[in-house]
């Protein structure tokens, strides 16, 4: 699965609501196969609707959508869909089976792929996102966490090359923001699958993200590695986010208490190292335990 | 009402909720024909008691049970009295009240007491039916027995998202209730109109959603079931040996008076 | 079998004693729906058949307008739920503690239409009949022509009728709901009647039956079309537009 | 309004739902008057539940509720609703009127309040949540922070004395959180308003709330001031959630790198002086700015 080249980009798309919201102007946005894209942006910005126009579900006004290449509106329905999945915000809205196993099983079907081709796909999903225990189970009896795991794997038994989630993170508790963050990491990485996410959350995004678009109002603001983006502390405010805790704080010494950083780190490892380098090594106690957590 | 309106025990693994859901509506189905066929009150009451008896053996709270029954249970009282009085015949107790005299005949009575058994009976069958057997099942089967398409597809949406209606309602409820919305006839009327007005825009949005949702994963018109495993030899054998059972019973004491 | 004693010797006291019951016995007066076990057979039967063919006809409408408006299964599917919604919450009316429910049915015949609504109305009751023991499998025939086909036609009839004679769209919508309550009752009556007369004429014991549901039946239906005239304005002020949308190929969407 | 004394209070209180899941289990639970309490933990933890006891939305199977030191259930209803308010997590689920003004009217029109009365509690309340501006504005025109805002005028229209918050930041970006919490601090304080907020975002609580109820499974793990709470990251764990990210970083170089940290700092202040006493100041360049942000 693994390609070289552009997955999926905009050129110049712009799109206005029918009551005139202009909900996104002039947006230049590329993922290439198999990195991990953030759109970075508050609430109401745009991301959204930015998602939609990239499975088809918007035409923008303005500009051009191209998926693998190819212009979006040349796709027949079935091949687009084996090649983009979505991932709604609210799980909700995509899971409209009464169970697990049957709502995995809708895409799959609609291919109309062999019975037991199905059933392999049901499983692989489910293992993908460490649910195969939940198959049988109602879904009105999971919980919110497991609901949206479950709409993950809705998608994947597409086998979609690109999956785009739509703020995947949103009201879980830290742990399962965690376990989502991973569950995401590890399908780009092992399986090659190209992974764009909308989110407004800052903090896990430096470990996780190749490259970050920052929007706002509907205009790309910056787009580039997390580095890039979190060093321009007045950008990330004009787009009304923060910086991530602990590039706030060693930024808040370095600006307010004059300790020499060069390089705002993003991560709590990166700060870690950063400050280990300023404490005078002979104040340190010898470490309780040399374990790595 | 809300929480009523639950089908926990109908996922829990037990003895019949493993039976093939096929098999457990044909079963039922023949016991409700059965009872509302007979003439004799025994059967009926014998039906009741046998499923009251598995419902509770299942460890299904006596109280849910009770809950469940009493909507019937008043409708029989209520139609008992009436067929009782209203029959003509032979008159077996007067009872004065007011103007009136009751007059209760001994062909009303019998009349009652038949109509209050099979209530019963029927009434248990289909509440044990539907506490061993999800509604998903249910409608997976009806499929099966070649309900037509889009009807099935129309009752699983709706069953799915009952539930999170149901909790939106709730929610809205409460919400209005805690700001006093509930005080007095007028105002909960008005409420409760605004609840109904805003569960069925918020339906609107949700169908505009799922619609989305699915052709996102190719829904071309139509949801695809799944093929119901096969009718194993055990399920068809086990189905035919209680209907030969059920119709001998009717046969032997269901059309007895 | 003296029919003309009946008015005076024992309806009157039969219609105390169960109205009375019914005032001491909150579930009943939510009797809306035929209980299992009530019909004898071949009533059930013969309801069932009567209700079949709107069925086919709300399927056939389903069919014909979702090849159009590709949406509009999933709208029926939730419109559908939100009604099986509104039809489970009890009436908030703090006297003799009733806890009645609305049919809900006048609402879903303006939204969706009424052959819709049959189908739509078949799933609720058997849905209420599973989980609620509400209704049954075999009285499912009569409900669905009490609740669905009588209700639905009705409530849409004098909606629409109503508009034409340009009543504004909430009095109608009130006429719709008021109008479709009674009307199932008035079948509800109907059934209960011709199946259990026994040897009482079919006229005396649907007058009995009627009366019978009066009290209750009367104010809640008053009650279930203020509810629908409410619920009608509350969309029409939040999204203008929609239920006329709903009716139209292309909208929904508004 | 200031009052002293016990608000509100549960004495072994427990609730299970009627298929047997136990969601609260011997829950005692105390606010003083003036307190700003949160409720911290994970998803389905049991805070919901524990809310709707508190506002006999919910009956305790076991137990005990007391506001303003009387039983719950001896109180009416108007009496009770005028005492404790309850903002729900979803704002859509409690605004239903049309426009701003008419849905926070609601409530006092409900108590029977005259129209200027009325008129009077709406724009107090709006000028509360600083939502004066939005008063004529139809709802499905705001943005979700707009309408998080306006559910909480809504609730202090009825002009409770405790104001309960189910989630109020969940789905906000960082600015429209930050807004919120800082609104909730200043009704707190200046209005002398208890709240209690039930969350699962632990980074900005040590900042605002005066003692914290962790809960893990309908149960109480501990109560105490932030600092009590957050200086046993085992316990944190054990409730699925994890520490500020602040405290994460000084805990990691203390643990792991063996540097000297007695206290392990919560908020971004505290850390910044507990690093200053590391770093030698000869390691410090002069600061480009004296700006207190
Ligand atoms: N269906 C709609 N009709 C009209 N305007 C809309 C619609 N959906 C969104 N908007 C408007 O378009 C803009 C962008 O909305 P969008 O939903 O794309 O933002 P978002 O970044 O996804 O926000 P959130 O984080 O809240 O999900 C907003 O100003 C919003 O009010
Ligand atoms: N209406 C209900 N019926 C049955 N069980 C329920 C109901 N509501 C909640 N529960 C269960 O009770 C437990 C506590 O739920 P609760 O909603 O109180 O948690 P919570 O802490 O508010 O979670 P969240 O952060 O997801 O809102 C959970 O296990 C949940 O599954
Ligand atoms: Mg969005
Ligand atoms: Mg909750």
């Amino acid at each position: 699965m693994k390609r070289e080249g552009i997955a999926i980009e905009t050129a110049g798309v712009s799109f206005a609501y029918q009551e005139g919201t202009l909900a996104l102007a002039d947006v230049h946005f590329r993922a290439n196969y198999g990195e991990f894209i953030a759109m970075l942006a508050s609430n109401g910005s745009g991301k959204t609707t930015l998602i939609k126009t990239l499975v088809r579900l918007l035409k923008p006004q303005k500009g051009t959508v191209r998926v693998a290449g190819r212009e979006i509106g040349g796709y027949s329905q079935a091949e687009l869909y084996q090649t983009v999945g979505l991932v709604f915000q609210n799980p909700n809205d995509q899971i409209f089976s009464a169970t697990v196993g049957e709502d995995v099983a809708f895409g799959p079907r609609n291919l109309g792929l062999s019975e037991t081709e199905v059933q392999q796909r049901i499983t692989d999903a489910l293992e993908a996102v460490a649910a195969g225990h939940l198959r049988e189970r109602a879904i009105h009896h999971l919980s919110f966490g497991e609901q949206k795991r479950v709409a993950i794997a809705g998608v994947l038994a597409m086998k979609p090359s690109i999956l785009i989630l739509d703020e995947p993170t949103a009201g879980l508790d830290p742990a399962g923001e965690g376990m989502i963050m991973r569950l995401l990491h590890r399908l780009n990485r092992q399986q090659g699958i190209t992974v764009i996410l909308a989110t407004h959350s800052v903090d896990l995004l430096p470990l996780f993200a190749d490259r970050i678009y920052l929007l706002s109002r509907g205009r790309v603001l910056r787009e580039g590695p997390a580095r890039e983006i979190f060093c321009d502390r007045d950008l990330i405010a004009q787009a009304s986010l923060r910086l991530p805790y602990v590039s706030h704080l060693l930024d808040d010494l370095n600006r307010l208490d004059g300790v020499p950083i060069e390089d705002v780190p993003l991560t709590l490892g990166e700060a870690r190292v950063q400050l280990l380098k300023l404490i005078p090594d002979e104040l340190l106690v010898k470490p309780p335990r040399e374990e790595k957590r | 009402m809300f929480s009523l309106f639950s089908d926990f025990f109908a996922c829990r693994d037990n003895l019949l909720s493993r039976v093939d859901p096929r098999a457990k509506l044909v079963v039922a189905t023949a016991m409700i024909l059965c009872v509302i066929l007979s003439t004799n009150p025994a059967l009926p009451f014998l039906v009741f008691l046998t499923c009251v008896a598995a419902t509770l053996a299942l460890r299904i709270p006596a109280r849910l049970v009770a809950l469940r029954l009493v909507a019937p249970m008043g409708i029989v009282v209520a139609l008992a009295l009436l067929q009782s009085f209203m029959a003509g015949g032979t008159p077996v107790c007067t009872i004065p009240i007011g103007p009136w005299r009751f007059t209760a005949t001994h062909e009303g009575i019998r009349t009652a007491v038949l109509t209050a058994s099979r209530v019963c009976g029927a009434v248990s069958v289909v509440l044990l039916l539907s506490l061993v057997t999800p509604a998903h099942r249910i409608f997976h089967s009806l499929r099966w027995f070649r309900v037509p398409q889009g009807w099935v597809e129309i009752a699983m949406l709706m069953y799915r998202y009952t539930f999170q209606l149901l909790d939106l309602t709730a929610d809205l409820t409460a919400a209005q209730q805690l700001r006093m919305g509930y005080a007095g006839v007028r105002r909960s009327l008005a409420s409760m109109g605004t609840v109904c007005g805003t569960v069925i825009i918020r339906s609107v949005d949700q169908a505009v959603h799922t619609h989305e949702a699915m052709v996102l994963r190719g829904y071309q018109r139509e949801i695809p079931f799944g093929p119901m495993p096969p009718v194993t030899a055990c399920a068809c054998g086990g189905t035919a040996l209680t209907v030969a059972a059920l119709l001998l019973l009717y046969v032997a004491i269901g059309r007895v008076g | 079998m003296n029919h003309d004693g009946l008015g005076t010797t024992r309806l009157g006291p039969a219609l105390f004693a169960t109205a009375a019951l019914l005032l001491c016995c909150p579930p009943t007066a939510s009797a809306m729906h035929i209980s299992e076990g009530i019909l004898p057979a071949p009533w059930a039967g013969l309801w069932f058949a009567l209700s079949v063919p709107f069925l086919i006809w709300g399927l056939r409408d389903l069919r014909v307008r979702s090849e159009k408006e590709p949406m509009f299964k999933s709208l029926v599917g939730l419109v559908g739920a939100a009604v099986f919604v509104i039809s489970c919450m009890p009436i908030p009316v703090p006297t003799a503690g009733t806890c009645s429910h609305p049919c809900g049915t006048g609402m879903a015949a303006i939204l969706i239409g009424p052959s819709l609504t049959v189908v739509i109305t078949s799933i609720a009751l058997l849905l209420q009949a599973l989980f609620l023991a509400h209704g049954g499998l075999t009285t499912l025939g009569a409900d669905i022509v009490s609740m669905g086909v009588a209700g639905a036609f009705v409530g849409y009839g004098v909606f629409r009728l109503a508009t034409a004679l340009g009543v504004p769209r909430w009095p109608a919508a009130f006429l719709a709901g008021l109008l479709s309550d009674w009307a199932t009752y008035a079948v509800t009556s109907f059934e209960l009647a011709s199946a259990l007369h026994g040897s009482a004429s079919v006229g005396h014991t649907f007058v009995a039956v009627a009366i019978l549901f009066c009290p209750t039946q009367i104010p809640l239906g008053i009650l279930e079309g203020l509810i629908t005239a409410a619920a009608c304005r509350f969309i029409e002020t939040r999204r203008p537009g929609l239920i006329a949308s709903l009716k139209q190929p292309g909208g929904g969407a508004a």
